[in-house]
């Protein structure tokens, strides 16, 4: 039988190793996987490298993981927000690497990594300084960028519902980077908000199946901060 | 010297978006930058249904809610609590934007730092800072949307025109900016270059001119 | 106020133009847009290049279509199938052009269209004889072939439920190939089973997004043929 | 003169659909072919859950609906009518194929014309005819599945072996396969080529390297 609920944030955050690369889902503090950051950071894995839409506020989650120098690199679309002064130090002190994606591209890379698309090309950044070094080709006579998948080791997701298979549903605004992420990660850990007993999800309202989920630890975490 | 005290009347923010607000017609769909451009969805006219896409998985994006009304879920792209009118749909960022880069939006509105007579956009970078860039959904707006339309004041605070010949600013897009709602004029941008549609009461063509970093064309 | 209804099927096929590339939805007779196909044979509209998975059966739809000279070129990944005698004969006799893709790249190719990337590579092919005359690089140490978006001028779909805006929800295997043309085609006309009074389809289960769809015609057709 | 002349008792298509059955463990994601490769679910232990996959947008895919029970819009691939287990779902083309092609399904089983040494497979076309191609899923599989095992006959209706050297059919993919089930034996493709794992009650090995084109290594 298929169960993949773990217990703890712990057994689901058994094995990420020190060098991964890590998605974490989230926009703004909707649908951020809190409870997984704070186990990554328990967990102790380093020399990580951390993709998310933004680069942490304040001096918990991914600042703290930041914080305790276990980021090597941070891939992101806006890492100026609000609050997140830890990034900007560490950066302004060359801490920590910078890779500046434009979020449409970000979500793009994340989308092909978990549908096998190697690269493709987009019209984005396309005479801007985020395509320096990368191969352009007209299309449709516009120059277009070529950008490669960005997959992960592991996918960090917040969920609103998530039953025994793995398959999920969101809250609003708190899909955004989640069910991409949850494709484009080999080992796929959700935190869901509520469990949905036998015979799980309705199929037709299913929004991230189960296929791409490895690992379901419940917690209730209630509404995000901000 | 107050520009009133030189005798017209540039516009006010609110006045900015209004102007923006009146050129969209019914039906369309829409994504709103943050700034002045987030301010047109309030100044859309009643008998108009207009649908506002935000870049975090919205279409149908309605005003802020009402004290206590609070959804903690719904946010926007720039972080605030919203709505969702009748017809609205969520999805996840690579649907949103699909919508964004496939061409599906009608208009998007952001705001500048520098647009060029030939369309280019400068709006996220600012030169020689040392501090981390970011970049958002910038550029996919910029080259997606099937018309950018810029709103941004006329000039810098010190007086330089943000519509130039040639921007100095790191680039957004290439080509990518249509028309420019500025607190002085509506200015279109065409193959000849910016064209004027429209001043603000009481400003002269000269006065305007001397103001912008390229030349103007009247309006045929 | 938005409405994207239409009265009848030739208001919903008004403008299609000779020459245009037209996406059918539907995989075998589950989601196809029946009465669109039927009415845009009344509607006259030649020189078609269709693209679709199969290539029509019997002598009715798409199979009718091609039989009335319409269509110059299939674009499809299985044109052979049980009773599929119409394309059969035209292909033999060089009256008819056929591209053959792979299912899932067809697949991809549509949705690339729709999502503003012109070109992505693909592992799927490569090393095959549907790989010939294509650009082939190695990712991953794996040869993957360069395929290009599929655009449509027109797409047909076939929903399961619509609102005024435009939204549509599907039913259990009836989604398809459906979502992925309304998205691809530059006029997207959708016939729907059942209509969803305002305030609309629930948003968190709106599969195709409204700005996808452009008009949409009330067509309790009933149960799929097979 | 028929094989069990011969001594040895080959496999029917049922025989050979559960001893592909018997290798599938508990909680795998499994897309299944046409023809044998379809029988497979029907022969899954009872006491393991496995997850039909089905090109046209079905996870959890369940056996044909009983009479008077089935459901016009719910079909598989083959475009049979089916039914879906709980902990399904249903999805577009495009997200299933992701499945197939982002490397999503634990194993594809397959049928095909021929399977060379190398793992290179050809099931989709036959040479030299006039008829139009039809590729379907078969590529898409063929590259994308983790595992990719072929279930087929050991050699064609005039005895000519489908176990090549080098396939002379059009590929599918190239060293997609690596474990092939046939009526007469299992046979893994390693870096050393074919290797065998198994054979039909009563069968020899010379008997069966006489029927295979390419060398067979014994299980070290």
């Amino acid at each position: 039988m298929i169960d993949k609920f773990v217990r703890s944030v712990a057994e689901a955050l058994e094995g990420v190793a020190d060098g991964s690369t890590v998605l974490v889902g989230g926009f703004g503090a909707v649908g951020q996987p809190n409870a997984l950051i704070e186990g990554l950071i328990e967990q102790g894995a380093k020399d990580l490298t951390v993709v998310a839409n933004n680069a942490g506020t304040g001096q918990v989650g991914l600042a703290r993981l930041m914080l305790l120098g276990r980021v090597r690199k941070i891939v992101c679309s806006f890492p100026r927000s609000a609050g997140s002064v830890v990034f900007e130090e560490l950066y302004k002190a060359g801490r920590i690497e910078l890779e500046i994606v434009p979020q449409g591209t970000l979500a793009e890379r994340l989308r092909a990594a978990g549908a096998g698309v190697p690269a493709f090309f987009t019209a984005t950044a396309a005479g801007t300084l985020l395509a320096q070094g990368k191969e352009v080709r007209d299309y449709n006579g516009r120059p277009c960028v070529l950008e490669l998948a960005l997959p992960g080791d592991v996918a960090l997701v917040e969920a609103w519902r998530a039953d025994r298979w793995g398959n999920l549903a969101y809250r609003s605004s708190g899909r955004n980077f989640n069910p991409i992420m949850a494709m484009a990660g080999k080992l796929t850990v959700v935190q869901t908000q509520h469990v949905a007993a036998d015979p799980g999800i309705d199929p037709e309202i299913v929004v991230t199946p189960g296929i791409f989920v490895d690992r379901v630890v419940h917690i209730p975490y209630g509404d995000p901060q901000g | 010297m107050s520009e009133a005290m030189v005798g017209f009347r540039p516009l006010g923010r609110q006045q900015m978006a209004a102007r923006v607000a009146r050129d969209i017609p019914d039906g369309w769909y829409v994504n709103l930058g943050i700034g002045v451009p987030t301010l047109v969805a309030d100044h859309i006219p009643p008998d108009r249904e207009v649908v506002i896409h935000s870049e975090n998985g919205l279409l149908g994006m309605g005003p802020a809610p009402e004290a206590g009304q609070i959804d903690p879920w719904l946010i926007n792209a720039g972080k605030q609590h919203v709505t969702l009118r009748p017809g609205g749909s969520y999805f996840h960022h690579a649907d949103s934007f699909s919508m964004i880069r496939g061409g599906h939006l009608d208009l998007c509105v952001l705001g500048a730092f520098e647009v060029a007579a030939n369309g280019d956009i400068a709006n996220w970078a600012v030169p020689n800072t040392d501090g981390a860039p970011a970049v958002g959904g910038a550029m996919d707006l910029a080259v997606g949307a099937r018309r950018v339309w810029v709103v941004m004041e006329h000039t810098t605070k010190d007086g330089q025109p943000r519509l130039v010949e040639r921007c100095a600013y790191p680039l957004t897009a290439p080509g990518a900016v249509t028309r420019v709602y500025t607190n002085l004029a509506v200015i279109d941008i065409t193959q000849a270059g910016f064209v004027l549609r429209e001043m603000a009461p009481g400003l002269d063509f000269a006065t305007l001119q001397q103001r912008t970093g390229a030349p103007l064309h009247r309006a045929p």
